[in-house]
């Protein structure tokens, strides 16, 4: 295909769809859901389950696959992305069930979401305390007993983890290891199904943004799943391969095709923070009749101007490199250097944008009569989850030198 | 009560006798041996009772007044007073610059609180007449905390505090004000607003009572500086005399007032920026990841190295800044360049300190988030002149 | 002759069918299989041709003409000429795009000597009149290289390109040009030099002889883009005939020639922040410090990652100025932030080269100062319409 | 001392005094000697070594010590840097005998440069190509034979080591391990006078900037020095110390302490060209009208006078923590914290003011019809010699974190 920029007919519909949904769904209940930290979002959860889920209008011609799915993403989170991130869908867990998992495990976990039952959602428990982003590292173990396993230890940051843990039809997808001694090939995934006895919802965290966003700390006190639940092979490899998602092998290596996923939507994310702050003081400025001057004499360029145009720069830089991470998902291309350079710029740069837009805006950007100091709050969460800046920066700086992490940690 | 015996036992900072003459003195950048002991004495507080309570103010959205009443004993604000009134009769920006740090690395709402008697007991000080100097200090001299409100900020798009939109008229003996101000403190028992309007092209300030008719003030939340509270205000018509013009007939200086409260956001901005830093410095040589601490990774290494030479700098120049002040010469560039230099700082130091937490800095239970917001408001709460 | 048989061997560009409906083309980061093939060819180029004797002519000082005359039979600038007269007939922004950053990946002083002639044909082809693209085009469709000059950028601080200072009044049948230009590319056999001058409020080009009464040019040096030879112009009472102003009676539209100025100096610059990066990337795999390779400490590692992801970005908000213009849509907006964007990473890059390089990166053995001085230059050159 | 931040009276009349030697004495000749690379700048080097090195004016009152050195260095550095590193004085070398020679070493090594003989130089010598900053792993070794020490190895990036090897009464102070086992406890500083069989101008290198300072590779093959010419104790220590300035040994030590007290002049350096481009830029937009408004209507300021105001203030910031540096050495205070500080500060801020100015002046700034172009190119040693950046951010990071080297490299 040639260079172009120009989205699908199907995608662009699918912007508008999700656009009037962002504004006339998410928007009026932003600021209510950001001060009631931790209540379900009814109104959202809903709405979305009885009507979001179906009906994105169809075009002529070709698809965009995984740019859609970026184009979508970053218009519910222009909308808010706490809700976004308590929408009832599947989630990481799902994505991880969907790359690793066989057919089977595909059908029995994620049919609920496709189903007229009740609202549902999956999630990925990863983290723990100790291990932050080295994942690696874990400690929760999951030990075989006849045709189960037996989970224990303690997850937190689990985006979505009350959901997932507490509602009927949900489940959480658990990182843990079957055999400490083989590093990360001892790692495998477990589908842990919302009240699964041994599964605790031990606490949910007071957040700076994203506060509809349900992150929990899950227990797993000899939590017993089906050695069905194992998603991808059971075989210990003890070698220390690096993680490739070209890879055969569904474990380790399988979160980490499952971030080359959703790398490109959480920067999608991201973008859709940082747009909501962009025309929020795009709209203001333009009020006050100021437009920046792309033809502006060098001398009248004013400060304001010229932050706008960066603003503006930034943004589209991020979401650039996104949709091409997403395009060689579609080509089927390796695409994690791709991906966490996404992440890399996106996060960062939407930091900055609404850090940006608060200022810009005066007293009103910083006060909640605007929702731009909640954008600001929300925005941070890009450059943190999903791999901090730093990590991205590391995965990115492995692939440009072509060294293994064992060279550069 | 810190063992300081009773308020206003602050030795006066040392005045250079030349004030005008440049020459007269060397190149230092230590405080003298009382301000050292006072900035001690102050770190103290703000280690032993503010930060135990920021946390908790924060969320709660107020101040808190056991806090308050323990500072005022302190005669942190008394001491910048006039003798003649029972002040200290010294007022040292750089000695205030220094306070400020302190009580901001505590915590900056808190800060404010403690210092937001200044906002209108300083220009009373410096531009009031005698009448009304003898009318309105005597209650930031009494023996409990009295709190002071300054309305200079607007809250229209691009607002110029060196150009206020809000005017005043002059009608007969009495002046009628309009306009609308924001980021107000607003706490009960305040004595008479100091507001500032435009009186024919001049920005000039007004004291208006807190129940003036005409006057509606409506409270106003916040990203950050929680714990501070302030309102909006709207002023239709609202008929002072003319007495109540700060400086009466003579009047007083905006640029000056600005100038010093660009001066004392700046230092309470080091505050900020210090307490960000040092918890992240300390977050880091505490935390593990792939086997070592994290402050062991030059990528985190280098960005603490960073933020401690601009906070340096930053501080540096701020004090440039005060000492300017003291010395009684024009610091309206210097005091700019500080204030816009530690804003950016504070920002980059708070971003980086929830950066080197990780997910920990984006949740409530770490202190990085708040300085975060805190460092964000530094660029709204423009001009609070307590220095 | 790098295999390629014959000048022109390029074949046309993919057009999209339905350049103006939305919605026709799937989002795609990747050139067409025959713009690749032209690009790994340019990149060859670069390579063995440009690169080796990059340095050497820095420090002379003078273009390489071997290496022009080889770039002339690949017919990079001869593609986009009319075909009735015998050029290629194709002309993509894109491809520009593509071929000037491989280009400037070899050299930027280089690579501006090879395309200057599109300086001025490239306006005539879009703008001239049939008579202006019949007398003028064949020189660059000759079996040998010709110059080509553009006067555009004004020595004066804070010149702008869209309202030059130089003024061009009609008398009679003539023009009378006045005014003084610099960085106007000056070698020898080039045609009429295109001036852009006032008339009247809106700036239109005149094609004016290099030995023109009036006309006077003086030899700049600057601290780089060295090899490529520029002028300082004085135009006084210049007179051409009407018939030379570009477009004749209908004109031509100088936001349009500088859109895509915009866009080629964005394309050459990420070939020289791409040299730059791939420079550093290899010294820090190679340099050992402290036991270890340094580009296994963070603090380098991080920078390479840093710039990387910056190019790659700023690559794309250049593909995309490129492909409006070659969608026929308006694209200033697009190609000064692209620009903008390109010239703060290139030097940014560059700069960081020079780090990494360490000491070496100071002296001109080693390429990084060379690029440093080169990535700078992309903010004098305004304007180079290129693509 | 209160804090204060007026000159004394004498480093006033001093600045004015070494303001008007830049203006008349050095600026005229910039651009011939920043042309005639590796040229003798013979008009500044007569002038200076005749007029240049008395005559200070003293001034009322106390003295500023270190501040004044750095209040002169900045202003021969705002008139040319490169024929600053060229004047005819002791350099790094003589401040290595100052800090670690014992007396006899300094009458003799020091007198020349304060005789009516000819001008002389010293440098000092201690990068090798192996080893960029990582100054305790050389490779020049001092082998004891006798009454005298042989020298062998290749020095490179020598300042001022054309003159110093060359001339007669300079000197190179050669640092060198005589116990390669032992590392940094091995390793001494030799004083070579120039002439010395054995040491050999090798090569001068051509440069970005500072072209009228001669940065020499030397080789010294089997080149013997008296043991009256070793700085310092002749003792190993085996233990692997930290370098400090308050340190009694003056081996490795003493370079260290050495570049404690260099690092604010080197800072100071920067901080005159930095000055040098500022002020062009700020007198040719004053020529234009435009004067940085401080009560500037924000929505009215102008990107330049936002550019200005960054400019003024990263100048300032460099400025006032290599005056704090230096304070702390009038005062008898470790300074290594903050004379990296300063020098990791001014290094980057007078790269970025100069590539700004050139930026600012449009092609004017670029072309070698200004010296803003050259003070870009001059200001960039800034950021890489006496420990680039990244050296400086390395030892200011063990510093604040009461790192070892060995826990932070």
């Amino acid at each position: 295909m040639p260079i172009s920029f120009d989205l699908t007919d199907s995608t662009s519909l699918a912007r508008d769809h999700f656009r009037a949904m962002a504004r006339d769904q998410m928007r009026p209940i932003s600021r209510k859901y950001d001060d009631q930290e931790h209540d379900l979002p009814t109104e959202w959860v809903d709405w979305y389950w009885r009507n979001g889920r179906s009906g994105t209008p169809k075009g002529e011609g070709p698809s965009d696959g995984f740019i859609q799915i970026c184009v979508q993403t970053e218009e519910l989170c222009w909308g808010d992305a706490g809700l976004y991130l308590r929408t009832p869908f599947a989630g990481l867990g799902g994505s991880a069930v969907s790359a690793a998992g066989n057919k089977e495990q595909k059908a029995r976990f994620l049919s609920v979401f496709r189903g007229d039952g009740n609202p549902a959602w999956g999630a990925m428990a990863i983290t723990e305390a100790q291990a932050g982003s080295d994942s690696a590292n874990l400690l929760t173990t999951a030990e075989r007993d006849g045709d189960a396993y037996i989970l224990n230890g303690t997850k937190i940051f689990c985006t979505g983890g009350e959901g997932a843990s507490q509602v009927e039809g949900g489940f959480v997808v658990v990182w843990a290891t079957v055999d400490k001694s083989a590093g990360r090939g001892g790692i495998k995934a477990f589908v842990v199904p919302a009240g699964t006895p041994g599964m605790t919802l031990v606490g949910l965290e007071n957040k700076l943004g994203i506060r509809a966003s349900d992150t929990a700390t899950l227990q797993f006190d000899d939590c017993r799943v089906p050695a069905t639940n194992l998603l991808g092979s059971a075989e210990v490899k003890k070698q220390k391969a690096e993680p490739s998602a070209s890879s055969g092998d569904k474990g380790f290596k399988g979160a980490m095709a499952t971030f080359d996923a959703s790398r490109p939507i959480v920067a999608a994310m991201a973008v859709g923070v940082g747009r909501a702050a962009l025309d929020c003081v795009l709209e203001e400025l333009a009020g006050h009749g100021i437009v920046a001057r792309y033809d502006a004499p060098p001398t009248e360029l004013t400060a304001i101007e010229r932050d706008v145009m960066e603003m503006v720069t930034e943004l589209q830089a991020a979401r650039l490199l996104t949709w091409r991470a997403a395009a060689m998902m579609n080509a089927g291309k390796p695409n994690s250097l791709e991906a966490s350079m996404a992440k890399a710029k996106a996060g960062l740069a939407v930091t900055r944008i609404t850090q940006k837009a608060v200022e810009l805006l005066g007293p009103a950007g910083y006060s909640k009569k605007l929702l731009v100091e909640k954008w600001m709050r929300d925005a941070k969460i890009n450059d943190i989850y999903e791999g901090t800046q730093q990590i991205n920066q590391l995965i990115v700086a492995r692939k440009i030198l072509d060294y293994p992490s064992s060279m550069l940690r | 009560m810190l063992g300081l015996p009773s308020r206003r036992p602050i030795p006066p900072p040392v005045r250079p006798t030349r004030p005008e003459e440049p020459g007269c003195a060397v190149i230092d950048f230590q405080p003298t041996e009382e301000q050292a002991l006072i900035q001690e004495t102050v770190r103290q507080f703000a280690e032993n009772e503010i930060r135990p309570v920021a946390r908790e103010f924060d969320e709660s959205a107020k101040l808190p007044e056991a806090v308050l009443a323990q500072a005022h004993e302190l005669g942190l604000v008394a001491n910048a007073l006039p003798e003649a009134l029972g002040g200290g009769g010294e007022r040292s920006a750089v000695l205030g610059a220094l306070i400020a740090e302190e009580l901001a690395w505590g915590d900056l709402a808190i800060a404010l609180g403690i210092l937001s008697p200044g906002l209108a007991a300083l220009p009373i000080t410096e531009f009031g007449s005698p009448a009304q100097q003898a009318a309105e200090l005597p209650r930031w001299l009494d023996s409990g905390y009295a709190p002071g409100a300054l309305a200079l900020v607007e809250p229209h798009f691009g607002a110029d505090p060196f150009r206020p939109k809000s005017t005043a008229r002059r009608e007969g003996d009495e002046y009628l004000l309009d306009g609308a101000k924001c980021l107000v403190p607003w706490q009960e028992g305040a004595g008479p607003l100091l507001v500032f309007a435009d009186e024919g092209g001049t920005g000039q300030g007004f004291l208006v009572p807190p129940g003036a008719d005409g006057l509606t003030a409506s409270r106003s939340e916040y990203m950050g500086i929680r714990a501070f509270p302030t309102a909006d205000l709207q002023l239709e018509a609202v008929r002072v005399p003319a007495s109540a013009r700060l400086g009466a007939e003579a009047g007083s200086d905006l640029t000056a007032i600005v100038t010093r409260g660009r001066v004392a956001i700046a230092a309470l901005g080091l505050g900020v920026a210090r307490a960000a830093f040092e918890v992240a410095r300390d977050y880091a040589k505490e935390r593990e990841a792939f086997g070592v601490k994290i402050a062991q990774k030059q990528a985190i290494a280098f960005k603490l190295a960073d933020m401690a030479i601009e906070i340096d700098g930053a501080r540096l120049l701020t004090w440039e800044a005060a000492w300017r002040l003291d010395q009684g010469r024009d610091a309206l560039r210097e005091a700019t360049l500080a204030v816009q230099q530690v804003r950016k700082v504070a920002l980059e130091v708070a971003d980086g300190a929830v950066q080197v937490f990780g997910g920990h800095g984006y949740i409530r239970e770490y202190l990085p988030e708040m300085h975060l917001r805190n460092a964000r408001g530094l660029t709204s709460f423009e001009c609070l002149a307590m220095v």
